[in-house]
């Protein structure tokens, strides 16, 4: 599936649920059922700022793809990274570089977040990029 | 008679919006109040039929601004019951008010001194002070907070001493609820000469406020945490010690004359309000507090006192939760966690459900890591607040712990 | 097209209010504008629907309160065109962004240094820097003001030198209408790596303000000088000075995390904004600048510009009257006396007339004395007067001096 | 005349007037007209502050009764003090301590005036009483 797909699949999910308290509910479950990461990796240096609950996340390249893990001491976070990880995971770093965000706003998801949540989601994306270039860095370089 | 909450609320316009498709149900009055539509009309009023600069002018609307902003300070200072109006200075808020202080005591500060705060305060009554102590190599002694959320007065008497330059205490803690008893720490710390500067944010719209009786070297609070407007405050002070002061700022109104090379500074009240003032803000706080008067703080105090009473014994009823902050004498103020639930995730869910409650340190980081915790969801009451509205909240509280858990 | 003056006019309710029985002719637009329906509008808006505390919380009022109050910033940056929304800092007015400067300052002025101030410096932009360098045994050197109103450009270039730390100047003098060349200056200064801060308290609104273009490395106004409500400011500052800084005042919203020992302050702008910030003052601010972009801000110049024409040479028939200021380059402020009345008497008269004007020395007092009188007369215009108030005043002017003569 | 009844006969006059600006056309006469202080009392020791103009009013005893002098920059000020002085020269101390000043209620003056006017005429008031009290205690000294 390519990343277009999954993401147009998450934005039909979120559209069955008419009431935010059932999308809330939805990303609850999401953030509950997300893996957790290696608690090696639950460490300053994966930390990511601008959010008001703590956001873990990981990236290690299998394969030429990057999979991500993450973790939150807040369900709901847990549940937007999941979703995010979901949409990004098991792609290459061009694919993850190249992907096209507007699904959020299809979403309504930074639209209903807090500024602070929606300040978070933003930090947690420019992370996942950041993790992308690396890899597409190292990769070039080999 | 029964407290009129019913036609309290019809002042204020806000209350009757919706969120999120549900009626708004307002616990962040710890944060900021709404405002009534007669402090509302107020600064429109103002604007409309008085706008001017004040004191500077000899025409129409520049005296009609100065009558109304002299009386307005006049109408505080009789409401805080101060000796003199000139005691009374406008300021910015809360934060503005102690800054003044803290600022201003760099001249009686040295190193070696100490300052008196305690573990619950605000960081506005917290980094000033840390801060004058890092700059003059004094000491910031901190009395420590009880399990219940009381101050720990035994340890609080034992630093009093004349090497002192003072105490700043908060009235109410704004995570906690706390009253703390004042009145006695000023007698105390009064024996060795030390002044104290009561932080009363979040004490002047919740209780009655009298200096002169507190017997409080200064008193800060903000307009818009007691129904004002924002952008408005108030430190009294006792002329003493404003006389003693320098200046703070500097600028327009303050100055009674000005040559190159030095400055008269005006007399008190001027000498401290530099600029030109904020007359609406200020006639707006003025509005307020003749509107707590009217009700009467004591009624308003006992109203909010039935609302934490009824709110306390059932949240007890909830599993889970723990609340945090238990003195006995408190004001409606709800600070809690609940196990295994993140505050930031409740905070939400009830957001979605038309509930502002406020979540995370609250501005009082040292204190909430005492507590051992990372952070509380807090709902604060106000005199607009209802009993179905707290019956709501706890339900809404279960719903939300349900889906979390 | 003509301006739409009339149209105007109808925005500002208290412009069709009486004085002593007369309409209200408000010449006094330097110490205060009046405010549009639109300005007042945007506070009841704001206090009816959108109030809240911003940035700390999760619920829905404060998210919108907090997207507003950030927009209005971004607004405002781009106003002024500011490089980043960032190095927009909200403050209480001009007075309290200059004082902001001055004391952070302290840093970085000593022993030997100098700053450069004019002799046309209101107080605010005066004594601030006065008191810095009293406290730090620097020296203030002060730019003479020539006869027609200018500043001496010969000398204050003579006065550049490495040890200035700091030059400080007014954009539009207050007194004498006076568009200073700070472009011009500000080049020169930082040809010695001088940090200039211009004091624009009276041009924002009535010429184009163009930071990036200026160059300058602060800029200071008030909102209550253009339209906006009392209470709010706003202090422009590259951000590579602000971020050198330390923080001026402490409290809540300012810090990023605080410990009892220390403090790890937040990122700009937050850096510089303790306490509760005045939200509906701020985006009662950016409602005026944003009615004025919708007029024009070159049309409402120009505009201004045929009212001083007109209104000067009507003066220059009145026998006995001088006016004070006179440059080539000036706004819409007409300061003048007249042989043998006392501004006060005059002001008095005219009050009468229902023409509010300003008498005295205009927090301005070096200047007035240099210039050998005790104060003067000042009308000062604003978008809403028309031709026919200023041929009513110049009337009236006659009158009242042939009643005092 | 006793000061109530000389007081009694200026608010007549000023009712008199039923337009402001006649009223401040009056004063300007009256300040026109009054006698000018002794120069060598126009030092700041005479000074009254709390006006937006300057002042400077003089007391002498003649006979048991004190007579003053005044002057000022601005001739409506100087209206006001001759006002006053019209009112209360010629009168023992023990009269002018006992005087009622609420005929100023009655002109309107104190509620027409600007604050800066209002606080000036206080300050004449008050400095004609303490000239009063520096006479009374003289006499009784003796
Ligand atoms: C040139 C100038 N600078 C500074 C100020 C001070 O502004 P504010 O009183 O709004 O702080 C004024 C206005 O009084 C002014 O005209
Ligand atoms: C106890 C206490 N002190 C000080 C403050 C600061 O008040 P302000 O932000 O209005 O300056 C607050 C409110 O945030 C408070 O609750």
């Amino acid at each position: 599936m390519t990343i277009n797909e999954s993401a147009q699949g998450v934005v039909e999910e979120f559209w069955m649920f008419d009431d935010w308290m059932d999308k809330y509910a939805y990303l609850i479950e999401l953030g509950k059922d997300l893996p957790v990461i290696d608690s090696q990796f639950k460490t300053n240096n994966h930390l990511i700022s601008g959010c008001q609950s703590r956001v873990w996340l990981h990236a290690e390249e299998q394969e030429g793809q990057i999979v991500f893990t993450a973790d939150s001491d807040a369900v709901i976070t847990k549940g937007i990274v999941s979703l995010l990880i979901r949409i990004l995971s098991n792609h290459t770093p061009q694919e993850i570089l190249e992907a096209d965000f507007s699904f959020l706003e299809s979403i309504g998801l930074q639209e209903h977040l807090s500024p602070t949540r929606a300040n978070g989601l933003a930090s947690m994306i420019k992370q996942i990029q950041l993790y992308a270039r690396a890899f597409q860095l190292k990769s070039n370089q080999l | 008679m029964a407290f009129p909450v019913n036609q309290l609320r019809n002042d204020f316009p806000i209350l009757s919006t919706q969120v999120h498709g549900k009626p708004l149900v307002y616990f962040d009055n710890g944060a900021t109040t709404q405002k009534p539509r007669q402090v509302i009309n107020r600064l429109v009023e103002y604007y409309e039929t008085e706008n001017s600069n004040v004191h500077r002018g000899a025409h129409h609307l520049s005296n009609l601004a100065t009558v109304s902003f002299e009386g307005a300070r006049n109408f505080i200072a009789q409401y805080i019951n101060a000796l003199k109006t000139e005691e009374v200075i406008f300021t910015r808020g809360t934060t503005d008010s102690i800054n003044l202080v803290s600022t201003c005591f760099q001249s009686f500060v040295h190193q070696g001194d100490e300052i008196i705060i305690s573990e619950m305060e605000h960081h506005s009554n917290l980094v000033p002070w840390q801060q004058l102590c890092l700059s003059k190599k004094a000491r910031l002694s901190v009395i420590p907070v009880l399990e219940d959320g009381t101050l720990d007065m035994e340890t609080a008497t034992q630093m009093l001493s004349p090497k002192v330059k003072m105490m700043a205490i908060s009235h109410i803690s704004n995570v906690l609820g706390t009253i703390n008893p004042v009145k006695e720490l000023i007698a105390k710390a009064h024996k060795y000469s030390i002044p104290v500067l009561i932080d009363g944010a979040q004490a002047i719209a919740h209780i009655p406020v009298d200096v002169r009786d507190l017997d409080c070297d200064f008193y800060a609070f903000s307009s818009h945490k007691a129904y004002g407007p924002m952008g408005a405050g108030v430190l009294y002070g006792k002329s003493v010690w404003l006389n003693k002061m320098p200046p703070y700022q500097f600028g327009g109104e303050m100055i009674d004359q000005v040559f190159l090379n030095e400055t008269v500074f005006n007399r008190l009240p001027y000498k401290f309000e530099a600029g030109t003032p904020n007359v609406a803000d200020v006639l707006g706080m003025e509005t307020a507090l003749h509107y707590l008067e009217t009700i009467g703080i004591d009624k308003i105090q006992k109203y909010e006192d039935k609302l934490l009473k009824h709110a306390t014994s059932l949240m007890l009823e909830v599993p889970g939760i723990k609340l945090i902050g238990t003195a006995k004498h408190k004001t409606a103020v709800l600070s809690f966690v609940v196990e295994g639930v993140h505050p930031y995730d409740l905070g939400t869910l009830l957001d979605q459900m038309g509930i502002a409650v406020r979540t995370g340190n609250h501005c009082a980081q040292p204190l909430v890591e005492s507590l051992g915790i990372n952070g509380t969801i807090r709902a604060s009451f106000g005199l607009y607040n209802t009993i179905s509205e707290v019956e709501y909240f706890v339900a809404s509280l279960k719903k939300a712990i349900a889906m979390l858990l």
